[in-house]
């Protein structure tokens, strides 16, 4: 199992080494990493079925209570099985697609790794760990739609990807985290085991909500569908796995997987018909407007995935089986059908329907892979995918206004799928061989390997649909419902149940469109525009408005004024001392104490810092200003002083002269001009502003002294400071001794500024560059 | 007299909670005194900060063990000597601090000239690392300010290293504004020692509640203030994004990873920690902050252009996630906010240096004019792309763990302010991811018109191999992130209830 | 006194912060120094003041006599004072080194990190 | 004995502050800068000096005297320095205000010499 | 010579500021000296002879005098109502007797803190010692009282 | 600047501040001023020496460079806390000695390094700002 | 009148003398008219203010600041200094053009 999960990691790890050494082969090589894990995990089938499922845990964060544990039942397995599988013919496939391209090496391994997180995804029991694997598909995904690099579409498709899954992705963070609160558990089993806990509690809609908006972003259902077709920017191998079989089913996964949890209310069936409905319907009408073979094949990828939606919706096991069937059918022919298509791209230089035809002759092969393929998705027996058609609209075949709403969207999906299937299948095979940019002729034999070997799956597993049914259908459906599920599925056709009869309707419509296909398509074509507005555009108009409001808001906070700055801070400041100095009652406790006690000698100093502030504020020039300057200074120290601190008073009065002086030094050299650039209102906003900081401060000032102080730090110091400490200034003993490390920082700070005015001086005499202010900058 | 006011003989063992920092600072003066000879310096830079790795681990690896280790300077009881004293928490954050500084040595030694070497670049980074260290083990308030000032200090030096006119200009509003915090830290403490009497940390623990209400909740808006300033938290950020672009990538790198998550601790330590009834209060305010930050961050980088600034911004956004935790201050939250502190540590350095890279590679500042380094570098690009994601948070990716914690804890935190909590981390996830994937793609993906400047190959592999240390470490402990998770948890649990930090300091009952 | 302290620091913070505001460099110099003052001055008030009483142990006793004034605050503000002057110093040179490579001293016009002009976000992917 | 030295201390005290006031009042009365210069460094120097003196006769004390007359020595030192540099560069200065000067043969010899 | 003279006054300075003449603390206070004499080495221009300690005397008593006078002389003129019928202010060169820097110096500092005198600069040749006088008489007689008086007791001091 | 008067009293000037400032420092432990007051004396004192004899005279009368001299200060204010590593004690526990010298008994102990430490940082630092921008200058008034 | 009463008397009145002479300097200070004058004022503050310090010295009896008195005599003239250079240098600025 470990080797399961690691194996394609290391692989890809190891591609571009394994392209740079094995070149032509590397192809072959690399895909027997898939071949070999879609060996071991065919050695699961037996236990499953005999079972219902493997559980497999390893430690991985036990602090978190989190263990890697993997769970393998019959839902679990078809997916992996698929994914590895038909993972192993793209790695071949893509080998030969993209021969000599540069970055081949890299494809291969996003691609593997991608395929490993989608096997992690979908074997994961624990909750994160399926997150983790979930946002790894997505990455990767990013990596490879936005391969062609060199593109804009495939940038724009590949961010549109991953914005749309992450959102998703985010959403399903939440749901599973505030499921493992209501729930109490990581893992999935437990849940399950529980699920009616989740359903009853209050959380089930937020938790619903998140899930949905995880499953419908992955799997692109309506209104998130747009980002789909423009991953089709990708190299077709790619679309051919992640947007048919793997990727896009990842949200169908997580629905399935949380059927037992929270699927069967009426809520849960009523979204997921209704969307998954429209889904289907949008997907297939949007994929007959369209002339490219690719771009019609993702949105019957839409369509299918609307499908699967509305089957898990439908809950019933008819509709249920019908899921399973389809998703295996869908992923057959729809890989086959991607990787016929880019066989024609690739050997033809176009994918234009309206310009190929006749390419029968030319390219045999792939003609039968296509023919195969579209049986399949026409749903013409003897394919699986006639069973798959069969079931489903078995499933939802009752009388309830839901159902017969899904029976009738069924047939009328199907019905569309059908015809371009046709026309996919058919349209540029026969007929008169047109011209193409390149000469056609058949595709070298890996890339025949893959849509050959599926299309003919897709006929052999309906062949032994018996084996298919026990082996596959049974477990599937049985973990999906979380109760065993009978299998009836038998090689034979009953003309007397009336969904043969609804087949043939379908069959019966799609022969009709195709009749008039033209029509058709030019009467969706001028829909389409005369709506002229999609959800792909929305998406850009969100993104851009998005961007313009970033500009405007990020120019708005940051401008580059650093006054403004400064004003924020001190609003703050205002803020930050007033509201709760007043808001708390705190003004009341103020004391103020008694004028009278202060002396003559005492007044003047006060009077002196105050005047002295003035005169620094009211300075016209700099200079007067920073004169002004001393005379706050000298006023502070004589504070000091006064009030038993005699080294204090000594250190302001050098400081406060050394500042004066090397202010001076520097305004020497400076010519500025002599007065105050602040313009008048400048005046009020600003005195105002400092205002309320400074009476904020002396009324928490206030505040503070009207209480009394703890002194037995003090007391210790002046009690200690000579016997203990030898030192009769006590104020120089904290300094050395009590806080020498203090000090031992503030030298520090002293050296580093000393460096930091070298520096900056040097730095002028080595470039000796003056800066010539260009317009509008100075 | 002389054994009731002093401990009894420290062990000799606890002096790893200080040495990390003694050494810094040492190393730093006579890599001062060494600066005419740059190699010589880098040897002993190299050296010093090694040695401070080593006791770091051996300081983590005891906390695991037994709790907080504390060591009072000078064998003075606790309230009156200054205490040094390493939660987990602290002892972590020092740790990384020291391993991005080693890593950011390591890459500046290949784009370092020799006129930088004079200017004392090796002995500013160890300055840098010994106030960081200090901020991150000191237990004493007033303390932590000289330790902020030495990092303020030495940053100012490493900021005007080329003193180019862009730099001078950035150079000013980061040290206006700078300067402005740290004297706001200043009035805060004056009126702590005022209200309280004491400045040791585990004693305030024990008497911030006897203060008044209103006078304690305002000195915590305060502090709060301050410590938002040097967080660049939401709405006082302005001065990280005016000039984080301008040094050289390996100081601004360097900034990054340390300056602002000293911030973001010391806001968890005064808040949490000291006054957790002023935190009560200001809950609101501090959520006001972090979803401030959360959402303009992202935006910032959306709207920028520079690639650094564009970087700057997404920081910002960072400090918003890792204040959530404080937000909340639930024992998860603070755990959220612990490993966030320490992923962002590792990731912004790693991303700045990456920039320096691709600034250095392409040759441009202006994501508009860059491009095609993804045909050109692989190293870079997958990187790049670590980073970015780790960033944004996506699995399994270090970022991821942090983000999960903290998603958690205010989900768990119910309410009006929880689920806004949550939103918000959802929408940075994704704005940051916008933000990312679009420099991806105008930086990697798209095409560049002229050609790429050919790198002398010579120092390539340290130039590349210091980052790529970085994006180890962030892979390797996103897949295995139990380590991290369990650390968080500890550490959490101290901050909750600082009983054993109280216990490991020993304050003296009182006056003797 | 306290009282009247108490006032007189809110005035110099107010003061201070005025000074910081003004877009001349060189004045916001100023301003550094006078809040840095009125920080001082709040130290020391909220250390409560004592009047004539130096904490000073006169020689030969083993403690002082009579009531002293506190000494903590006044190691912490004499640190201050240090720091303070180190940084203004460092901030005196930046300005100094700013205003000859950028040539002007008015914060409104020295937009080279953030410049006025700064380029919109391109519309593009 | 004491008693009379700490009577002529608070004497010199007082005539001190005096002598301080009075070239405060100079430099405030006086109409240029030269003459200011005369109340500031004359009565300056002379009311600063007699302060210190003053200190060591209340405090009795010799170390405190020694220290006393070094800090008046100092004063005697560098006023003159002081107000030397000053004038010399005031007279240079640009902004000289308008000096009351009745005859000036620096002025004229500058003239004579450029 | 000069160094010595200056060390010694070092020494003495110290043992007076510590106000302390043991043994033990005049070293210490040489070692001080000495590492400020080292500090200053290169900063002497010429040497200076000081002879006559009497006259050194005699300067500083005189000089004592003239100070106390000078103050009480501003006092009175800063007192007086009307400043214009005293003040007489003027520029006087004086030359200059003595040669050597120290005793320009000292001169020149005698001067400024003298009655009614302040000295303003010193030519580039050192012939003319430029006095701002507060109450000038005539020049010839300002000259004449200035040679008489100090400029003799400089020139006795450093003769 | 150019001016014989303050030239020729300058090195008096220096020479006492120099002496005061030592004496400052020394004394600090029980008296006021200390290692930061005495070192902003000293620091001074070369400010004054610049001013008059100019900024070579002063870079002369240091002999090392400024910075070194800080560095070097930190360094012994570092160090002189880092010994009680070695009685066992905590960072910083201070250690007396008292020496006997002639009949005086002369105290050494770790805080006066300290405090010497804090000395030569302040002087260097100072000198090294002052001279930075006077060499800035270009011309040494 | 003992002792201590003229010590408190004298230096009260001192104290008002120097104190009013603070007012006046920090007038010429404020009024200027040029430079030189209000460096003058400054330099007449600062001995003030150590004349301030020594009538404290003597009023409180704590004869330490005697010391910073000395130093306040030295720290005056190193400002007066600076500002002479600056004027010094600001003519020959304006010499230069």
């Amino acid at each position: 199992m470990a080797l399961v999960a690691i194996a394609p990691f290391l692989a890809a790890a190891l591609a571009p080494l394994v392209q740079r050494w094995a070149g032509g082969l590397a192809g072959w090589v690399l895909a027997l990493v898939p071949a070999a894990v879609f060996v071991l995990l065919l050695g699961f089938v037996e236990p499953v079925v005999a079972n219902g499922a493997v559980p497999v845990r390893f430690a991985w964060v036990p602090e978190h209570g989190l263990d890697l544990s993997f769970w393998v039942d019959g839902l679990s397995l078809t997916f992996a099985l698929t994914i590895s599988g038909i993972g192993a013919l793209i790695v071949l496939y893509a080998g030969s697609y993209l021969k000599g391209h540069v970055h081949l090496g890299r494809f291969q391994a996003f691609l593997l790794a991608f395929m490993g997180s989608m096997l992690g995804l979908v074997l994961a029991d624990n909750m994160v760990a399926l997150f983790v694997f979930w946002e790894l598909t997505a990455v990767t995904s990013f990596l490879l739609i936005g391969f062609d690099h060199w593109r804009q579409a495939a940038r724009r498709g590949a961010i549109q990807a991953i914005v749309i899954t992450n959102i998703g992705g985010m959403a399903l963070l939440v749901g599973i985290i505030v499921l493992h609160q209501v729930g109490g558990a990581w893992d999935l089993s437990a849940m399950r085991a529980g699920g009616s806990l989740v359903r009853e509690s209050g959380f089930y809609g937020p938790i619903l909500l998140c899930i949905l908006l995880a499953a419908f972003t992955k799997s692109a259902q309506v209104p998130f569908h747009f980002w789909l077709p423009n991953a089709m920017e990708a190299p077709t191998p790619v679309s051919a796995f992640l947007h048919s079989a793997t990727m896009v089913q990842a949200g169908v996964y997580l629905l399935a997987r949380m059927t037992p949890i929270l699927g069967g209310t009426e809520i849960w069936s009523i979204v997921l018909v209704g969307f998954g409905g429209a889904t289907l319907l949008w997907g297939a009408l949007a994929a007959l407007r369209q002339t490219d073979l690719k771009q019609m094949l993702a949105q019957t990828t839409l369509a299918s995935l609307g499908l699967l939606v509305l089957l898990i919706g439908l809950g019933t096991e008819a509709a249920i089986a019908g899921m399973v069937l389809y998703f295996v059918a869908h992923a057959l022919y729809k890989a086959a059908l991607f990787m016929v298509v880019g066989a024609l791209d690739h050997e033809t230089g176009t994918r234009d329907l309206t310009r190929l035809s006749g390419m029968a002759d030319r390219m045999p092969v792939t003609f039968i892979a296509a023919a195969l393929a579209g049986f399949a998705m026409i749903g013409l027996p003897p394919t699986l995918g006639f069973f798959a058609k069969e079931e489903m609209l078995l499933g939802a075949f009752a009388p309830q206004w839901l159902q017969t709403l899904a029976l009738v969207v069924l047939i009328l999906g199907n019905a569309l799928l059908a015809t371009v299937a046709a026309i996919v299948a058919i349209k540029p095979f026969l007929g008169i061989v047109g011209p193409t940019p390149k000469s056609a002729h058949e595709a070298p034999l890996p890339m025949l390997v893959g849509p050959v070997v599926l299309g003919a799956l897709g006929i052999v597993a309906a062949l032994v649909i018996d084996q298919f049914g026990t082996l596959v259908l049974e477990p599937a459906a049985s973990a999906l419902l979380g109760h065993h599920v009978e299998s009836h599925l038998a090689w034979a056709i009953d003309w007397r149940s009336p969904i043969i009869w609804l087949s043939a309707l379908s069959w019966t419509l799609a022969a009709l469109v195709y009749w008039q296909i033209d029509k058709v398509r030019t009467m969706l074509i001028r829909m389409h525009r005369a709506v002229n507005w999609t959800a792909d555009n929305a998406f850009d108009a969100v993104m851009f408005a998005l961007i313009r409001f970033a500009g405007t808001t990020t120019r708005l906070l940051h401008h580059g004024r650093l006054e403004f700055y400064l004003v924020v801070v001190f609003a703050m400041v205002a803020l930050a001392l007033l509201v709760p100095t007043i808001g708390m009652g705190g003004l009341s406790a103020i004391t103020i104490q008694d004028w009278t006690s202060i002396g003559l000698h005492e007044w003047v100093v006060l009077l002196l810092a105050a005047t002295g502030l003035v005169a620094v504020l009211g300075a016209q020039s700099r200079l007067v200003a920073i004169l002004a300057l001393g005379v706050q200074g000298v006023a502070v120290a004589l504070i000091f002083l006064l009030f038993g601190a005699p080294d204090l008073g000594f250190t302001q009065f050098m400081v406060e002269v050394l500042s004066v002086i090397i202010l001076t030094l520097v305004m020497t050299r400076l010519r500025l001009d002599e007065r105050d650039p602040r313009p008048m209102e400048d005046w009020i906003r600003d005195g105002l502003l400092a205002l309320l900081c400074g009476g904020a401060v002396s009324l928490l000032l206030l505040l503070v002294v009207s209480g009394t102080l703890d002194t037995s730090l003090s007391d210790f110091f002046a009690a200690t400071s000579v016997p203990i400490a030898h030192g009769s200034n006590i104020v120089n003993v904290i300094l050395v001794d009590y806080r020498g490390l203090d000090t031992l920082g503030e030298i520090a700070v002293v050296m580093t500024a000393a460096l930091a005015v070298v520096a900056l001086l040097r730095t002028r005499r080595r470039a000796g560059e003056t800066f010539v202010p260009k317009d509008g900058e100075a | 007299m002389e054994n009731l006011v002093r401990t009894a003989a420290t062990q000799a063992a606890d002096w790893i909670v200080v040495l990390p920092l003694v050494l810094a600072l040492l190393g730093a003066a006579l890599a001062l005194i060494m600066r005419n000879n740059g190699r010589v310096t880098f040897f002993l830079a190299l050296l010093v900060v090694g040695a401070m790795l080593a006791c770091e681990i051996g300081l983590i690896a005891r906390i695991w063990e037994n709790g907080p280790v504390s060591m009072t300077m000078g064998n003075w009881l606790p309230p009156f000597g200054i205490s040094f004293a390493a939660d987990l928490f602290g002892a972590l954050f020092a740790l990384t601090a020291a391993f991005a500084g080693l890593v950011v040595i390591i890459y500046a030694e290949t784009e370092r000239t020799a006129a930088e070497g004079r200017d004392g670049f090796h002995a500013l980074v160890l300055l840098l690392l010994a106030g960081v260290t200090g901020s991150f083990l000191t237990g004493d308030l007033f303390n932590l300010y000289v330790w902020f000032e030495v990092v303020l200090i030495a940053s100012f030096g490493l900021i005007v290293s080329r003193s180019s006119a862009l730099q001078l200009d950035g150079a000013v509003k980061y040290g206006f504004l700078n300067f402005l915090a740290t004297a706001l830290f200043l009035l805060a403490l004056g009126l702590v020692y005022g209200l309280l009497g004491t400045l040791n940390m585990a004693d305030i623990i024990g008497k911030a509640w006897g203060a008044h209400p209103a006078a304690m909740t305002a000195v915590g808006a305060l502090l709060l203030l301050a410590f938002g300033m040097k967080a660049a938290a939401f709405p006082v950020n302005a001065w990280l994004p005016a000039s984080y672009h301008a040094p050289p990538a390996a100081v601004s790198a360097l900034f990054a990873g340390l300056l602002t998550k000293v911030g973001v601790y010391a806001i968890l330590r005064s808040l949490v920690v000291l006054l957790p009834g002023s935190r009560d209060v200001l809950e609101p305010a501090i959520a006001v902050a972090a979803i401030g930050s959360l959402i303009l961050g992202p935006l910032g980088a959306i709207a920028e252009t520079n690639l650094r600034r564009a970087m700057g911004f997404l920081l910002i956004g960072g400090i918003g996630a890792a204040l959530v935790g404080i937000a909340l201050a639930t024992p998860s939250g603070i755990g959220g906010t612990g490993a966030y502190i320490f992923h962002s540590m590792l990731t912004m350095t790693g991303l700045y240096l990456v920039a320096g890279l691709i600034e250095r590679a392409t040759g441009e500042t202006d994501t508009r004019r860059m491009g095609g380094l993804y045909a050109q570098s692989p190293a870079l690009s997958i990187m790049f792309l670590v980073l970015i994601f780790a960033l944004a948070g996506v699995p399994p990716l270090l970022g991821f763990w942090p983000k999960l914690l903290l998603i958690e804890a205010s989900l768990q935190f119910g309410d009006g302010l929880g689920i806004a909590l949550m939103l918000a981390l959802v929408f940075n996830a994704v704005l940051t991811l916008i933000a990312g994937t679009r420099l991806w793609a105008h930086v990697f993906w798209r095409d560049r018109e002229e050609g790429l400047r050919p790198e002398k190959a010579g120092s390539r592999r340290l130039r590349y191999g210091a980052p790529a240390i970085l994006v180890g470490v962030i892979i390797f402990l996103g897949i295995w992130p139990n380590l991290l998770i369990a650390a968080a948890k500890i550490g959490a649990s101290d901050v909750i209830d600082p009983a054993r930090y109280i216990a490991a300091v020993g304050l003296a009952g009182g006056a003797p | 006194m306290d009282s009247a302290l108490a006032l007189l620091a809110g005035l110099f913070v107010a003061a201070g912060i005025y000074l910081l505001l003004s877009r001349a460099l060189i004045r916001m110099l100023m301003g550094v120094l006078v809040l840095g003052n009125g920080t001082n001055l709040l130290i020391f008030t909220a250390g409560r003041l004592a009047r004539d009483g130096v904490p000073i142990v006169p020689p030969g006793l083993e403690q002082a006599v009579g009531p002293i004034a506190n000494p903590l605050p006044q190691a912490l503000i004499l640190t201050a004072i240090v720091i303070g002057f180190a940084l203004f110093s460092f901030l005196l040179v930046l300005v100094y080194r700013a205003y000859q490579v950028l040539d002007c001293d008015d914060t409104d016009a020295m937009r080279l990190a953030e410049p006025v002009d700064a380029p919109k976000p391109p519309l593009s992917y | 004995m004491e008693d009379l030295a700490i009577y002529l201390g608070c004497l010199l005290l007082v005539a001190g502050a005096g002598f301080s006031l009075l070239a405060a009042v100079g430099v405030v009365r006086l109409p240029d800068l030269l003459t200011r210069m005369h109340a500031a460094s004359k009565a300056g120097a002379v009311g600063g000096g007699l302060i210190l003196l003053a200190v060591p006769l209340v405090a009795l004390d010799a170390s405190v005297a020694l220290r006393a007359i070094l800090g008046v020595l100092f004063l005697l030192l560098t006023t003159p320095v002081s107000a030397h540099l000053l004038a010399r560069a005031s007279l240079t200065a640009p902004d000289r205000g308008t000096p009351m000067i009745k005859i000036n043969e620096l002025e004229r010899e500058k003239r004579i010499s450029p | 010579m000069r160094q010595i003279v200056l060390g010694v006054a070092l020494v003495l300075l110290w043992a007076a500021i510590t106000a302390n003449f043991s043994t033990p603390n005049l070293a210490l206070g040489a070692l001080v000296a000495l590492g400020a004499l080292a500090f200053l080495r290169r900063s002497f221009s010429q040497p200076l002879h000081f002879r006559k300690l009497r006259a050194l005397l005699g300067l500083s008593i005189s000089f004592c005098v003239e100070l106390m006078l000078s103050a009480i002389r501003v006092a009175r003129v800063v007192l007086t109502p009307d400043l214009d019928r005293v003040l007489r202010p003027a520029i006087f060169a004086f030359p200059l007797g003595v040669k050597s820097d120290a005793e320009i110096a000292t001169l020149a500092n005698l001067i400024t803190l003298t009655p009614g005198t302040l000295s303003v600069d010193v030519s580039d040749d050192r012939t003319m010692l430029y006095v701002h006088v507060l109450q000038h008489t005539t020049r010839e007689a300002f000259i004449a009282e200035l040679q008489n008086g100090f400029e003799r007791q400089v020139r006795e001091v450093f003769a | 600047m150019n001016t014989i008067i303050f030239r020729t009293v300058a090195p008096l000037i220096v020479g006492t501040m120099l002496v005061f400032a030592v004496y400052i420092c020394l004394r600090g432990h029980n008296e006021p001023g200390g290692g930061f007051i005495g070192g902003l004396i000293a620091a001074s004192a070369i400010a004054v020496l610049g001013m008059s004899w100019g900024r070579d005279a002063a870079r002369r009368a240091l002999r090392f460079d400024p910075l070194t001299i800080a560095a070097a200060g930190v360094v012994l204010a570092g160090s002189s806390g880092l010994l009680s590593l070695f009685t066992g004690n905590a960072f910083m526990t201070s250690i007396w000695l008292y020496l006997e010298m002639g009949g005086a008994e002369v105290p050494l102990s770790t805080p006066l390094f300290f405090d010497i430490g804090v000395f030569m940082v302040v002087l260097g630092s100072i000198s090294a700002i002052g001279l930075g921008l006077e060499i800035d200058d270009g011309e040494g008034l | 009148m003992t002792p201590a009463d003229a010590i408190a008397l004298a230096s009260t009145i001192a104290l008002a003398m120097l104190g009013l002479a603070l007012f006046f300097t920090v007038y010429r200070i404020v009024v200027g008219p040029t430079l030189a004058d209000r460096v003058l004022a400054l330099d007449l503050l600062t001995v003030l203010a150590m004349g301030f310090v020594g009538a404290m010295a003597i009023r409180t009896g704590i004869t330490l600041y005697i010391d910073i008195a000395i130093a306040l005599a030295l720290l005056g003239f190193l400002a007066t200094v600076a500002f002479a250079r600056y004027i010094l240098s600001r003519a020959a600025l304006k010499d230069k053009g």
